[in-house]
């Protein structure tokens, strides 16, 4: 199995844990990655509410040069990834738009290379049953409350998963060993950069998910988005400063999730790096299977 | 001797030597060596007569109506053109496909038999106009193929789109400019009814033509009856005409049939959506059904 | 409160709907204001007119009081508005395409967003990519808040996560073309 | 002769065929509210547009008629469900053909009129009938007779 | 030699002083085949009449030409007059000389009066060509058949029988009473439905004239009009109809639970049952999916416990097939399955339900003895959301159409909920109310007035579980608010979809059904519950959402078109339909399609063929089925069909003549 990879501007700065834990555990599960050399900015949230063509050019490069490759991008950042199937659908649909997108970039795209979410490629082109049965240190007893986000589900005509309820993180938290919970805001919106440029509206926005997580019993938050990530963990301070809340919540991504229960190093996935203390709830689950051990 | 011609005399004789049909009906060398008529072969020694070459132009779809009664199976070799005409066919209820072996041979398209007769043997001859255009080339029905798969695909790659401008050339003339150009067409019919004869879309028991006792058309043989008979015919064959161009080649007197036929396919493709005739043998016929939201221009 | 006369506003706001129509394709008029939008919108807490109430103010050819709502920049284009909606319509595409005419008409209810898609952008047309840390420095210095989340910094570079240099990538300008082509051909960017 | 000549004293003659539920009583309508319209036209009725076929209406110019209209219940009020959808496609196309041959898109027309729109067939007779007379004679597709 | 008689009416001055009527009768004369041509001032009166009988017998005319007024006023008049004097009133044509001549062309007699000549003529071409035609008539069975026993159904039936006439209900379920049965109270009266239902149903039962077939599908459906042939599917019931006598000891002791439709699965009943306390017949049938000797070959129980011995474990389907004059389809709705809503968690959150659970929850026989508790820990809800249009008037997730019956049911529940738990509070969510029936706009202004219901304007975007509530969110769009309501259970009024076999029933049968698969009536206006397919009915909500009195109502007006028809002894058939010329019919079958009331069939002929028997496919016209619309005609390219009265021949006669 082979992608081509697109990191995104978050992982290589706020994001980098999951660019280093998408690497590690991309390489254990056999599957090859192939940076896209020389990406660019897909112009995520900005370029669209600015204007239409940009949105749609700005992903149109690297998918180009996916294309040129004949590989379909493996995408772990929830915003890059509506971005690139939005060009990639619109391309795909409307030859107008391919000659017009073509013109921009310069390079030829004619939309057969497809925009895959990370874990819509975890889950359903390599399957659950592969990485379970990889799994030595499953996340037994661990409570995650799965969280998509907007951007992996809606619109629905670009999403993989359903709108409202999706499955597939869940699937993945069960084959891991781990227990999904059942909760509400699973695809309610983090308010993105509100936290940043209207911090009243985005902290408040955030704390409802963080409530409805803890309310629902979780021990961590996972999530596929370096935004949410940063909203919920980086924020979450804040928001409990605020709110007069205690949530002491980590947050990880899927794929350091993925990442623990191979057995890789913590530190490799980059858990060290979180602001909300994510190394207790592992040292705690390394403890509980060493007690499973001796027992 | 070519490799398909081998190829289909081989599976001709074995088809009648294994009995699982008495008759298969294919291409010969005729008198001319620009002419590959049919064949009707019964006997396995016979089947050295059988060629392809890029003169079989006729469809052989056509000769299962002789054969309507036959007790027993009938083999057949079908172009792209021809299994739409046997698609055709099994619409019409005219054919038992159970009754019916199919050998199909992807076409790379056939040569103009007129041209080939002026311009001789040597002569660089084109490719038959309705070749040109063809979206078919291989059969879309079959049993055996000859072959192969890959055969397909060689022959898929070379399909050409038609773009009716031929049809746009008689459109964009003035109405008085297009009456004279077809009549001065179909002054020359002799009303042979040759087109009708090799048409796999004339399927009738009693052709219209042929019922004096109604009198839809006067014997007289005169500018009026023939338009009469023109119009006719290209109303009956509309949405049924897969376009194998056999009464363009049959007309003795080269009238430009296929001119009527394609701007009847070219309609109805822009006012009922895109449909190509013999595709699908359970499919709705365009004058068959309607749908709410034709075109209203009646109002 | 102010009566409006409906036949004059219908007037008046007539071309601009046409323009949020054509961008958008999306017609106003498919909305019968069930409200779904607005129930379901994450942001309509802190909003001055509900979503259903932009699409209705559309529908009237009210198109100054549609500009000139902070709703239109609150919209987080979380899209859930459009996925719930019982009538197919794409309501924050609306809110999009009103943001970018509410731009060119120079109504910019929430200035601070704006900058910031602004900065995002000409950090992208500059370097190919986002720097981050840029963006957050130089937004929250034009904004007049140059402390706000400075106590993350520290941690961040700590943590790898900030680089303090930008990362420009080796495109031979290819990036800058796709703005340029995007100018050329009228892109408001 | 010129096609477009006009003789003296001639008078176009108009073959309407009508359906007996709508356009044949939207006919009867125009006569008992005394709606006037040049005494051109022929009414032939028959069930159902539906029942109209292609043939006729060639014969009709065949015989020396120089114009023909085909009429019918509005789509969706055949009083046989279905039978003016299927008239409508095949006078699409036929009409198309028509004019491919030649025929001046005026000579050959179909209209809805139901049996409540006495003033419609007026006012369609009266228009069918002026495009005609000031197109002169049909000669095209007529015997020799 | 025909011998063909003309005859000009003046109209009194109507024709005459536009047409020149003399000039146009001698002008006739000359016309071929004309024998006898006059004109007089009244043709319809009764001399008028009498003159054409007289010339009739004078000059031996076999075929008469009247010209005058419209056919489609004196057709009739004059096909009985020339019958009374002696000829097939087929031999008639009519000239219309008055609406399309002289009362449209009152200012140029001269050409009036050549236009009323040449009408003549065509008449003349055509009536020479006309064939005589006989009506011929088909045999009535007096027997109707109703399919299904719900409430429109049930009405239907006895409107038939209390007429006379013998009614077969044939019902898929166990037993009659249909939706009906699981209401609670009916508005806007808040009367209780069973007390009014079962009645009914008992009253049906015990009607000579009536049979019921529960437990029973339609198989097939074949012939016409006073002629159905349906073939009946009595689905084996297990249980020996004649011995049971319904005492209830199988039910009692049967080990297997199986959670109840009826109760919409709130509440178990067992393999061997009956699905509600009143049902008609009251003996049971046996679930065979789930029954545990079906399952293992083991148990047995009801059968040793039966003391009549009526447990028949192998009974077999049986088919059976009866004739029907006339049909009557009332097969009702189902409800939208509403778990597409994902945000509302249908199926996910025990307390949100339908209206329909709502209905068993609040009746005394039901799950709760009538006591409104919630189904996920039986607690008494306080604050009780309904949210009206799931499903309804929603185009993405749901159907286009209103189903006009939630806006009162919900108004209904709302005021029940409030009746019944005193401290309550009830949020409805709605997009319109709509009342348009007697006291129903009455009934919801009780409901918010003096039931107090909060009614709020939005449609619901999400509701989710927090603790043991569910949190409701809208908007109230008339204050333009966000709004949420922590409730402890919510009602979706639900959209009344099309039965999910309903299209396969009606390709059977042969009539039409819209994109929603519920079924098309003749006209919408005057042909309300007739269909296009002669002898078959509509009644209820197989053909569009309904409420039970917009149901009774239809069913009694199916039951007096069915009463209309079983009246005859037979029926007479229009002689103007299509004709297959066999020798010319390829067997094509391309005027199969475009029969509006699939009229045409193939069928099979033997000939001889150079000595051999051969058999082929021609098209055969049903003559109770055709109504001479000719589509079928056109559709024949080699003219094998031809319409009677219209035909090829003729038509192409009156071209001619018109250009002579």
């Amino acid at each position: 199995m082979k992608y081509a990879y697109y990191p995104g501007c978050s992982l290589s700065s706020t994001g980098i844990e999951y660019d280093m834990s998408t690497k590690k555990v991309a390489k254990s599960l056999g599957i090859e990655l192939w940076e896209i050399p020389e990406w660019n900015c897909c112009g995520a949230s900005s370029a669209h509410l600015t204007d239409h063509l940009l949105a749609l050019a700005l992903p149109a490069r690297n998918l180009a040069i996916a294309e040129a490759e004949g590989l379909d991008v493996a995408i772990p950042c929830a915003a890059c990834y509506a971005r690139c199937k939005a060009t990639e659908v619109e391309v795909k649909n409307s030859q107008e738009m391919k000659k017009t997108i073509s013109e921009v970039i310069e390079r030829e795209y004619a939309g057969k290379t497809q925009a895959r979410a990370l874990l819509d490629v975890f889950v359903n082109d390599l399957g659950l049953d592969s990485i379970s049965a990889l799994v030595n240190k499953p996340l037994k007893d661990i409570k995650v409350a799965s969280y998509y986000g907007c951007l992996l589900v809606r619109p629905p005509r670009l999403g993989f998963d359903d709108p409202e309820d999706p499955q597939s993180m869940d699937q993945l938290i069960k084959a891991l060993g781990g227990t999904p919970v059942e909760w509400a805001f699973k695809t309610e919106c983090c308010g993105a950069a509100h936290a940043t440029t209207k911090s009243d509206v985005g902290f408040s926005m955030i704390e409802k998910i963080l409530t409805a997580a803890k309310e629902a019993g979780a021990d961590c938050i996972a999530t596929a988005c370096p935004l949410c990530m940063n909203n919920l963990d980086m924020r979450q301070s804040q928001v409990e400063a605020k709110f007069g809340k205690n949530y002491g919540l980590p947050v990880f991504y899927f794929t350091q999730l993925i990442g623990l229960a191979l057995g890789l190093n913590p530190e490799e996935l980059g858990v060290n790096k979180h602001f909300v203390n994510a190394l207790g709830l592992v040292k705690k689950l390394l403890e509980a299977e060493g007690r499973r051990d001796t027992a | 001797m070519s490799e398909i011609t081998k190829k289909i005399q081989e599976i001709a004789r074995e088809i009648l030597e294994k009995g699982e049909a008495e008759i298969v009906i294919g291409w010969e060398k005729g008198t001319f060596w620009y002419l590959s008529p049919p064949a009707f072969i019964d006997k396995p020694e016979d089947t050295q007569r059988l060629v392809w070459d890029e003169f079989c132009h006729n469809n052989l779809s056509k000769y299962l109506l002789d054969y309507k009664n036959h007790e027993g199976k009938v083999a057949i070799f079908v172009k792209g053109c021809d299994s739409r005409a046997f698609n055709r066919l099994l619409q019409d209820k005219q054919v038992d496909r159970e009754k019916v072996v199919l050998i199909g041979i992807p076409c790379t398209g056939l040569k103009d038999q007129d041209k080939a007769k002026s311009l001789g043997p040597n002569g660089d001859i084109p490719k038959a106009q309705k070749c040109m255009e063809c979206k078919y080339p291989t059969p879309l029905v079959y049993d055996y193929l000859i072959g192969g798969e890959e055969a397909l695909n060689e022959v898929a790659a070379t399909k050409e789109a038609p773009d009716f401008s031929d049809v746009k050339a008689v459109e964009e003339m003035t109405p008085d400019e297009r009456y004279d150009f077809w009549t001065k067409q179909y002054d020359r019919c002799l009303r042979c009814y040759a087109c009708r004869n090799v048409c796999p879309a004339c399927s009738c028991r009693e052709c219209i033509f042929d019922q004096t006792r109604i009198g839809w058309i006067g014997k007289a043989n005169n500018s009026s009856e023939n338009q009469f008979f023109a119009l006719t015919r290209a109303m009956h064959v509309a949405g049924r005409c897969v376009e194998c161009g056999e009464c363009e080649r049959a007309c003795p007197m080269d009238i430009p049939i296929m001119l009527l036929n394609k701007k009847l396919i070219k309609d109805i493709n822009e006012l009922f959506g895109k449909y190509d005739a013999g595709i699908d043998p359970e499919g709705k016929l365009p004058l068959g059904h309607f749908d709410k939201n034709d075109p209203e221009e009646f109002m | 409160m102010e009566r409006i006369e409906l036949t004059a506003a219908l007037a008046q706001g007539q071309e601009l709907l046409a323009e949020v129509t054509r961008e958008s394709g999306v017609r106003a008029s498919k909305c019968y204001q069930c409200g779904k939008c607005s129930a379901g919108c994450p942001v309509a807490f802190a909003m001055d007119k509900t979503p259903r109430e932009i699409m209705r103010l559309l529908q009237l050819g009210l198109m100054d009081e549609a500009l000139q709502s902070h709703t239109i920049w609150l919209c987080a284009c979380c899209d859930t508005c459009s996925t719930r909606c019982p009538r197919e319509v794409d309501i924050a595409r609306v809110m999009e395409t009103l943001r970018i005419i509410a731009k060119k008409k120079g109504y910019v209810a929430e200035k601070k967003m704006d900058l910031f898609h602004d900065l995002f952008l000409k950090s992208v047309e500059k370097h190919g990519r986002v720097h981050e840390m840029g963006l957050i420095l130089g937004f929250n210095i034009s904004g007049m808040q140059p402390l706000k989340d400075a106590h993350f910094g520290p941690s961040m570079l700590l943590k790898g996560k900030l680089s303090p240099l930008p990362h420009t990538i080796k495109d031979n300008g290819e990036v800058k073309k796709i703005f340029a082509n995007v100018r050329k051909r009228g892109g408001k960017v | 002769m010129s096609v477009k000549e006009i003789p003296q004293n001639w008078e176009p003659k108009i073959l309407v065929f009508a359906c007996n539920w709508c356009t044949y009583a939207g006919a009867d309508l125009a006569g008992l509210s005394r709606l006037q319209y040049p005494p051109n036209i022929r009414i032939l009725r028959v069930p159902c547009s539906g029942r109209v076929n292609p043939q006729f209406v060639i014969r009709a110019f065949q015989r020396g008629v120089d114009g023909v209209l085909v009429a019918g219940c509005h789509p969706g009020d055949c009083h046989y469900v279905t039978g003016n959808y299927f008239t409508r496609r095949r006078y699409l196309l036929m009409q198309r053909l028509l004019q491919y041959v030649g025929i001046d898109p005026e000579r050959f027309q179909a209209r809805w009129i139901s049996g409540s729109e006495g003033p419609k067939f007026q006012q369609v007779v009266n228009q069918i009938t002026e495009e005609i007379r000031a197109m002169g004679p049909n000669r095209k597709l007529r015997d020799a007779q | 030699m025909k011998r063909v008689g003309v005859f000009i009416c003046h109209c009194g001055s109507n024709i005459a002083a536009a047409v020149d009527c003399e000039k146009v009768a001698e002008n006739a004369k000359s016309f071929p085949g004309v024998a006898f041509s006059t004109d007089y001032k009244y043709m319809c009166a009764e001399p008028g009449q009498d003159l054409i009988k007289k010339a009739i017998k004078e000059h031996k005319l076999d075929r008469i030409v009247v010209a005058s007024c419209s056919p489609r006023m004196h057709e009739p008049t004059f096909r009985r007059c020339i019958e009374s004097g002696g000829l097939n009133p087929y031999l008639l044509e009519m000239a219309n000389i008055r609406e399309h001549c002289s009362w449209v062309h009152p200012d140029d007699k001269e050409r009036a009066t050549f236009k009323a000549t040449e009408l003549v003529r065509m008449a003349v071409a055509k009536v020479l060509k006309n064939e005589p035609l006989d009506k011929s008539t088909i045999p009535i069975t007096k027997r109707a058949l109703v399919i299904g026993g719900g409430i429109a159904g049930i009405q239907a039936a006895l409107d038939i029988a209390n007429a006379g006439h013998i009614v077969d209900v044939v019902e898929k379920e166990p037993s009659i009473g249909g939706r009906m049965a699981q209401i609670d109270k009916t508005f806007p009266t808040l009367d209780c439905s069973a007390c009014i239902l079962t009645p009914k149903m008992v009253e049906v039962a015990n009607h000579p004239n009536v049979n019921l077939i529960t437990y029973s599908e339609i198989e097939k459906v074949e012939g016409y009009v006073g002629n159905f042939d349906v073939t009946i599917r009595k689905k084996a019931r297990s249980v020996d109809m004649k011995a049971c006598t319904g005492c209830g000891t199988c039910y009692q002791k049967c080990p297997s639970k199986v959670p109840s439709e009826f109760e919409m699965e709130m509440m178990d009943r067992k393999a061997i049952y009956t699905p509600f306390p009143q049902a008609i017949p009251n003996k049971p049938v046996i679930d065979r999916e789930n029954c545990r000797y079906f399952k293992t070959g083991k148990c047995g129980v009801c059968q040793k416990v039966c003391p009549t011995n009526a447990v028949d474990f192998t009974q077999e389907d049986e088919l059976v097939t009866e004739r029907y004059g006339a049909i009557v389809v009332a097969t009702g709705f189902d409800l939208f399955d509403e778990s597409v809503y994902g945000e509302y968690g249908y199926g996910k959150y025990k307390d949100v339900i339908t209206g329909l659970h709502f209905e068993r929850l609040i009746n005394a026989s039901g799950p709760t003895m009538g006591k409104i508790k919630r189904p996920s820990d039986g607690k008494i809800p306080k604050n009780v959301v309904f949210i009206k249009c799931v499903g309804s008037r929603d185009e993405v997730k749901g159907k286009a159409y209103c189903s006009k019956t939630c806006c009162m049911y919900t108004a209904k529940h709302a005021t029940l909920v409030r009746e019944k738990i005193k401290d309550s509070n009830v949020y409805v969510f709605y997009m319109d109310v709509r009342t348009p029936g007697k006291g129903y706009d009455e009934f919801y202004t009780r409901t918010t007035d003096q039931f107090g219901a909060k009614y709020i304007r939005g449609r619901v975007s999400k509701i989710y579980e927090k603790g043991d509530k569910l949190i409701v969110r809208g908007e109230d769009t008339l204050l333009g608010r966000p709004v949420e309501v922590e409730a402890d259970m919510v009602v979706l009024a639900t959209a009344m979809v099309a039965k999910s076999d309903a299209a396969k029933l009606a390709q059977m049968i042969g009539f039409s059904y819209d994109q929603n698969h519920f079924y098309t009536e003749a006209h919408p206006k005057l042909a309300p519950v007739e269909t296009h397919t002669a002898g078959v009915y509509l009644a209820g909500a197989c053909q569009g959402p309904k409420d039970i009195p917009d149901s009774v109502a239809q069913a009694s007006a199916a039951a007096v078109k069915v009463c209309g028809l079983l009246s005859k002894e037979e029926m007479p058939t229009e002689p103007i339909i299509s004709a297959v010329d066999e020798a010319i019919c390829a067997g094509c079958g391309m005027c199969v399609p475009v029969c509006p009331y699939k009229a045409i069939d193939m069928k099979v002929i033997q000939e001889r063929v150079h000595g051999k028997t051969i058999s082929r496919k021609v098209a055969t016209v049903n003559s109770g089925l055709c109504q001479g619309c000719g589509a079928c005609t056109v559709a024949c390219r080699s003219a094998a069909l031809n319409l009677k009265h219209f035909t090829n021949e003729q038509i192409l006669a009156e071209v001619d003549a018109l250009c002579l």
